[in-house]
């Protein structure tokens, strides 16, 4: 009921915004400031049982060696992957004050092996979104979103795909936004919507760059699925390269 | 100019026109208050939803004959994307589970709610039972005008859900809660039942009033035609088991759009997270209202066939009908028991042992009145001289055809038996054996009985026969093999049936079902064909083409405003044929016999 | 090996108890043909004979047919014979008489939208207790407690429920959010799963029921994807039965990051 | 223009009733079942829920008694309208008639504040239970004085049975991250309001309903009295059935929700 | 109170005749005043019973108790059903019966398993 007047409301609200993304304000104002680093987790994540691929016979065969929750993973030294790293304005506020156009190719979910690829990214806010279902299964991509328009709409064959563009897509900005599949209940894919694209998702290692940020003053956000976020304050300037780990602590 | 001895030719009429001032073309005939023109209103709109449920069907057949296959013809229509947020039916020509779930409710809500109910009741009920009761009109002609004005919103709102964002109802013609609540779409079908329940509620009681105050002197009730019986106990049904579905809906619709939890169990886990439901509710109580509508609601869908082949065989085997008060009586019974039975839809929900077996035997009771009323038919074509015409071939044809689906019954109404076949292919089969074979021949009956009365022009006999034969055999092939995967344990609703084994063994017949029901549409063109050419082109007839007995064959053909041109009066039973001793072997009701 | 064919068109039954439902449903479908047959002769009989032919006149009296009495009367005895000889006491046992609790084997059963979790109690014999605040959709999809030390042994599947020959299986249904239908076909039970109750049921699999998997249906809609909730019944024997629980038993081994993560 | 119908004024000679008389009458029965299928489900979803409010500690009695008093003596306004257009003198009848109009047109009104209250009345539920005005409790009643993201201004209610004490009842401050709910009294709120609003709401549409036809026959209506003087009076003794049958339901209705 | 008012409706009832005479017209107005004062009075009664603080199942039956006496008094003496045809009563009699259906066997069936579904549990749960 509440969910549905945000969709109207958030309806009303993207096609403005995109109105008037395209009329007065001149591009975002990009940098030449990089920001690098770690994200690692202090202590164990709880022990899971590995997904239960039995469910349907295409993912068994799909994955022959048991395949954990994303979320647990974690490297031998601590780092994690599938943390989302982004930039907050200096007061806490996803928008950094300037409008930035959404890139032109984009945001591609795969489903293949009963698992979504990515598990974790970002998009910028009015992103096209292209969602492949290369499972010769059944899939149900239904988005959970709060400020957003949620979609919820099958892909019975192998190959589908599907372009959610301009009011279909997400245009509010929102960190994670959580997508599940109802056929298979442990596929779920989040993504972070931000009016910027300062952002990275951290892999191998648990390493994350933002490039060609602005110079000033920043908050450096950090999200993961299964540790509490943090919040840190970083200060860039021109063409200079910031090193910054972050260790996240139990949810 | 004595309106008496039939053979006297219909020019008699001519002459009356003239008395009426003539009204404008909207008043008499899009805002008419003649039950004749709304009749016609509703017939004509009833058989284009039919038609429109029809082809929702043709789709669901392909998806399931083939799976996962691009539909032909329709299937790039139906992916277009519209509008941003528009739920399309297929992507890629390719039929999705939610398209499917759409068709498979909306192709029941049309067929039932849109298509047989306003046929049956507000077709045939309005133009035929004020003529065979001899009244001039309805009781109430302007309730008469907003009841279909009433009822067409109703059926534009339901075809406009398809066109709205959340995509048309998703959860079966019978919308079970919560996942009616959850689902999309179920809001415009929960409005456009509202306004149909409204319209069926204002019909019913013109009709009760008709009946009971407006019969010709003479015309007691037990010298009522039988089709005027069933339209009297189809009107009590309507009257007093649509306002709890009404009063479900309010809740429902108080559900999905203001929070509240009538149907919503507390603790409700739904897409990953706690609904915001605060719970409390019970969903049985959904099925309860519901269902306590919709078995008395199956009986409205079955007495005004009865009726209609009750008619057509007494007029077409030369002989009174056996058995006429007993049939009454059975009517009258059916349209009691069918209120206090309608748990047999809810065996597997859990119910204990005492509940069941009350329903089990009120369900065995309500057997036998149908059995009592298929005999008296059967047992009426015994001694009479049977001309084969086309209503009469509907009409013989909905004997074994209900007596199929009425037997098919008998296991559904045993909880055990139920154990193996509810939901599955077998209640399809035996619910689409009643009401496709059963109710719509006796609809295709009627057509062809009255469309003489109707239109002042008979409708063509071989394109009749064209039509009956294909879509008789058509009929079995579709539903019979549907008996059989559903013993096999087909469960019904399904998408995509080769994921289990009981689908994979039962496909052939799942392709064999699909060409019957295509067949079958290529079958219907000769009787569209038939019904809008014979408008102009049919053979011009008098009052009485079918030398029938009750009193709409009293008045002119097409009837004028008012219907009969000298006040009738009934002198006799409805069906006095073949009376020893008089040369013609009809006597008709309204006939002053000079002694 | 269980009945193979148990009557026209019926699914093969690996029930003990099953015969009793196909029996009813075969005697039914012949007094059904009885009844049709013979109805159906007298039917194409008048039509026959009583056909329109030039100079014929119907006959206007009403055959008092004695027989019609009779038939209606001898359908509603029969009638009365299938419910009370037939129905209701089958509907009674296997509603009332379930098997000695001690020696079953149960299971809960959590119904959601397109899945069927089944949740064994593990050596313990003790369900673990749940609560929707554990729900996590991937790894513990019925919300089993973590600190809750019968609930460390338990082993949840998904869509898969291993019974074995010869042992009742007590099943308890439960629903996330909408109503389901728990149906084995081959097994002859079925039961409505509805949110906010919890349904208990049984069946057992025949001595000589043939191994291997069978389906498991969901026959009330549930949403878009109702066709997909395909579940499958394990028929196994006690050593088998034993080799899948101990491959269920919680890995413990840490989680391999580095060979899993596939980016 | 329009074809005579039969037994539209004068009785029917068998059943001694007018067609409008039997149609009403039926219309009254189908409202029954509607009305019915209501109670059941209330009577229904009160026996299964495990706690279920009195009505009598939520809901404003005094003011649905006044309601109650306003509609029966709408009720009696109605008949009488009925027995003076029978002794001839259309002018008092017409009295009668806007009095009952007004009648129903109070009811609505205090109907309309009774509901202004309760969306304005709010009800906070704690995570764990907390301190307020001197004892534990893990939910409160009362209202809103001022809401932001992160807390809420909220004058609870003074406790069951005395009023609000002499001294003034200072608004508390809740942190939002203590609320594990925060609802207004509208249908969402529980089962209890649920069943309150349908019932009071499609109750309410009834009397909107006689409200339009009363005035109906007020207005353009009465020129019918000039011309068929029993067909007008027809016209009224059958609407005085149908507001006789929504004052029954409310009847009904008044103690079932705000009695017990 | 209240039987008082219907001893006197007896009286006028039996010299009721269909001519609705005016003073008969005068005797009914009456009626209609002395049902009008009984109203008022069992609503006083069934709100003060309210403020008693009665046991559950007590109160319910008092109130329904009084609102079927106010109901009855209104059905029978506004709405003339003390002296209606006989049609009317055949198409209430229906109604009604369908109404007693409506109102019993949903709260019937709906309790009666509920209680049925708790004693079937304990022959499931070890």
């Amino acid at each position: 009921m509440n969910n549905r007047c945000w969709n109207t409301t958030s309806l009303v609200a993207s096609l403005t915004l995109a109105l008037l993304a395209g009329s007065a304000l001149a591009d975002g104002k990009m940098g030449t400031a990089t920001v690098k680093g770690k994200i690692s987790a202090d202590g164990k994540p709880t022990p899971g049982a590995p997904i239960a691929m039995g469910a349907d016979k295409f993912c068994l065969a799909a994955n022959p060696k048991p395949v954990s929750p994303q979320g647990k993973l974690i490297f031998a030294d601590g780092t994690l992957p599938y943390a989302f790293v982004y930039i907050k304005s200096a007061d806490g506020k996803l928008d950094l004050g300037s409008k930035y156009t959404p890139p032109a190719e984009a945001l591609e979910i795969d489903q293949s092996g009963c698992m979504y690829k990515p598990h974790v990214a970002g998009m910028v806010a009015g992103q096209t979104m292209k969602i492949v279902n290369t499972d010769d299964t059944n899939h149900n991509i239904h988005s959970l979103p709060t400020k957003n328009k949620s979609f919820n709409f099958s892909q019975p064959k192998k190959g589908m795909t599907k372009d959610l563009v301009s009011a279909e897509t997400f245009n509010n900005p929102e960190v994670m936004v959580h997508i599940k599949c109802d056929v298979h209940p442990w596929m779920s894919a989040y993504i972070g919507v931000l009016p910027h694209p300062f952002f990275d998702t951290t892999k191998k290692g648990g390493e994350f760059t933002i490039k060609n940020l602005p110079a000033g003053k920043y908050k450096l956000a950090v999200w993961h699925e299964e540790w509490a976020p943090q919040e840190i304050d970083i200060e860039v300037k021109d063409g200079e390269t910031v090193e910054k780990d972050v260790k996240l602590a139990k949810k | 100019m004595s309106a008496g001895h039939s053979h006297d030719h219909g020019h008699a009429h001519d002459d009356h026109a003239h008395g009426h001032h003539e009204l404008g073309f909207i008043r008499k005939w899009i805002f008419s208050t003649d039950h004749k023109v709304i009749g016609m209103q509703y017939t004509v709109t009833a058989l284009v939803f039919l038609f429109f449920g029809f082809t929702l069907m043709m789709i669901m057949r392909w998806q399931l004959a083939n799976p996962g296959h691009v539909i032909p013809f329709v299937g790039s229509m139906l992916s277009k994307q519209l509008y941003a947020g528009y739920m399309n039916l297929a992507t890629e020509g390719v039929l999705l589970p939610e398209g499917y779930n759409a068709l498979g409710a909306m192709h029941g809500t049309i067929m039932v709610f849109l298509g047989i109910v306003p046929l049956a009741v507000g077709g045939f009920g309005n133009f035929v039972m004020p003529l065979q009761i001899g009244a001039p009109d309805m009781a109430f002609p302007k309730l008469n005008m907003m009841s279909y004005w009433v009822f067409l919103p109703g059926g534009l709102i339901m075809l406009a859900s398809f066109f709205m964002p959340g995509g048309a109802a998703q959860s079966g013609w019978t919308s079970y809660a919560p996942l009616s609540v959850i689902n999309p779409g179920q809001t415009a079908w929960l409005v456009g039942m509202i306004f149909l329940i409204t319209s069926s509620l204002l019909g019913s009681i013109n009709f009760i009033v008709t009946i009971i105050h407006m019969r010709a002197p003479g015309l007691t009730m037990f010298r009522l035609p039988f089709f005027v019986w069933a339209q009297f106990v189809t009107a009590f049904l309507l009257l007093l088991a649509f306002p709890p579905l009404e009063a479900a809906g309010v809740m429902q619709l108080m559900d999905r759009l203001a929070g509240t939890s009538f149907f919503m169990p507390s603790g409700l886990w739904v897409s990953g997270k706690a609904a915001e439901w605060v719970g409390g509710g019970s969903p049985l109580l959904w099925q309860h209202l519901f269902w306590f509508l919709a078995h008395p609601e199956v009986y409205v869908l079955i007495l005004p066939a009865m009726g209609i082949v009750a008619e057509v065989i007494a007029n077409n085997t030369r002989k009174p009908l056996w058995g006429y008060r007993s049939m009454v009586y059975a009517a009258a019974f059916l349209g009691f028991m069918s209120f206090i039975v309608w748990a047999h839809h809810m065996f597997m929900t859990g119910m204990s042992t005492k509940i069941s077996t009350f329903f089990q035997t009120t369900t065995m009771i309500i057997s036998i009145p149908s059995v009592i009323i298929l005999t008296a038919l059967v047992i009426s074509l015994w001694g009479g001289s049977i001309r084969f015409n086309t209503p009469m071939l509907f009409a013989i044809a909905f004997l074994p055809m209900f007596a199929i689906g009425g037997l098919t019954g008998l296991p559904l109404g045993l909880t055990s038996s139920d154990i193996h076949l509810h939901d599955t292919y077998y209640v399809i089969g035996h619910f689409h054996y009643v009401v496709a074979p059963g109710t719509i021949f006796g609809m295709f009956a009627g057509i062809y009985y009255w469309y003489p009365k109707a239109t002042g022009r008979m409708m063509n006999e071989t394109l009749g026969k064209l039509h009956f034969w294909p879509t008789f055999i058509c009929m079995n092939c579709i539903f019979f093999p549907m008996l059989i995967q559903g013993m096999m344990g087909l469960s019904r609703r399904t998408y995509d049936p080769n994921i289990y084994q009981a689908g994979l063994a039962s496909l052939k017949l799942h392709k064999m079902i699909s060409w019957s029901a295509w067949i079958m549409a290529i079958a219907q063109l000769p009787f569209i064909f038939n019904f809008f050419v014979s408008m102009f082109a049919g053979k011009k007839v008098t009052e009485n083409p079918w030398d029938s007995t009750t009193l709409e064959w009293a008045a002119p053909s097409p009837p004028p405003h008012g219907n009969f041109l000298t006040e009738p009066k009934a002198h006799r039973d409805p069906y006095v044929y073949s009376p020893p001793g008089r040369k013609d072997d009809f006597l008709p009701q309204h006939v002053v016999l000079e002694v | 090996m269980g009945v193979q064919n148990p009557g026209y068109w019926l699914p093969v039954d690996l029930s003990k108890y099953g015969y009793k439902i196909d029996d009813l449903i075969n005697i039914i479908h012949v007094f059904m043909l009885i009844l049709f047959v013979g109805w159906g002769i007298f039917f194409v009989y008048c039509l026959v004979r009583f056909r329109a032919k030039p100079g014929h006149r119907a006959n206007p009296e009403l055959i008092h047919a004695k027989g019609s009495k009779y038939a209606e009367i001898g359908v509603a005895i029969f009638e009365a014979v299938i419910l009370l000889g037939f129905s209701m006491p089958v509907w009674a046992a296997y509603k009332h008489a379930p098997p000695d609790k001690d020696k079953a084997q149960h299971v809960r059963v959590v119904a959601q939208q397109f899945a069927w979790n089944f949740h064994y109690p593990g050596p313990d014999g003790i369900f673990g207790k749940t609560d929707q605040k554990y729900i996590d959709e991937a790894a513990n999809p019925v919300g089993l407690d973590p600190n809750d030390p019968h609930a460390l042994d338990d082993i949840v599947d998904v869509n898969n429920l291993h019974v074995i020959r010869g042992k009742p299986v007590m099943l308890r249904l439960s629903s996330k959010d909408v109503i389901h239908s728990f149906w084995i076909p081959v097994m002859r039970v079925k039961q409505d799963v509805i949110p906010g109750t919890v349904f208990p049921i049984w069946f057992e699999p025949a001595e000589n029921a043939t191994l291997g998997e069978f389906d498991i249906t969901c026959a009330q809609l549930c949403g878009n994807n109702h066709f997909k909730m395909r579940g499958a019944v394990h028929i196994d024997t006690p050593e088998s039965f034993q080799k899948w629980l101990d491959s269920k038993k919680v890995s413990t081994q840490p989680v391999n990051a580095e060979e899993e993560f596939k980016e | 223009m329009d074809v005579a119908i039969p037994c539209q004024v004068k009785p029917h000679p068998v059943t001694g009733i007018a067609n409008g008389k039997l149609a009403i009458w039926l219309f009254l029965a189908s409202e029954v079942m509607l009305f019915g299928a209501l109670f059941s489900s209330y009577i229904l979803l009160r026996t299964n829920a495990e706690t279920w409010p009195r009505g009598h500690d939520i809901l404003s009695v005094p003011l649905a008694t006044l309601n109650t008093a306003v509609l029966i003596t709408s009720s009696v306004t109605m008949v009488m309208a009925w027995a003076q257009l029978m002794m001839g003198n259309f002018s008092k009848g017409r009295k009668y008639l806007a009095v009952t109009l007004s009648l129903a047109c109070v009811f609505l009104v205090v109907k309309f504040f009774e509901y202004k209250d309760k969306f304005h009345h709010y009800q906070v539920w704690f995570n764990t239970p907390t301190m307020v005005a001197g004892h534990e409790v893990t939910t409160i009643t009362g209202h809103i004085e001022e809401k932001t993201d992160d807390f809420i201004k909220f004058l609870p209610d003074p406790p069951k049975g005395h009023k609000a004490e002499a001294g003034h009842h200072e608004p508390i401050k809740i942190e939002t991250s203590q609320i594990k709910r925060l609802s207004n009294y509208g249908p969402w709120h529980s089962n209890f309001f649920a069943v309150y609003f349908t019932m009071t709401g499609l109750h309410g549409l009834h009397v909107i309903g006689g409200i339009i036809v009363i005035g109906y026959l007020l207005g353009p209506g009465a020129k019918l009295w000039h011309r068929d003087r029993q067909f007008y009076i027809n016209r009224i003794e059958n609407t005085g059935l149908y507001w006789h049958f929504v004052d029954l339901v409310w009847i009904f209705l008044f103690p079932c929700l705000y009695l017990i | 109170m209240s039987n008082h008012s219907s001893t006197a409706a007896k009286d006028t009832h039996a010299g009721h005749h269909d001519a609705h005479s005016p003073e008969e017209i005068q005797k009914h107005v009456r009626t209609y005043l002395v049902v009008f004062v009984a109203l008022g009075a069992l609503t006083a009664i069934t709100v003060g019973v309210s403020y008693l603080d009665l046991p559950p199942v007590k109160a319910i039956l008092v109130a329904v108790f009084v609102a079927s006496i106010k109901a009855s008094l209104v059905a029978l003496y506004f709405m003339h059903l003390i002296s209606e045809k006989k049609v009317i009563y055949v198409m209430l009699g229906i109604a009604g019966m369908f109404f007693v259906v409506l109102m019993a066997l949903p709260v019937v069936t709906e309790t009666e398993v509920r209680s049925w579904l708790r004693a079937l549990l304990m022959k499931y749960v070890p």
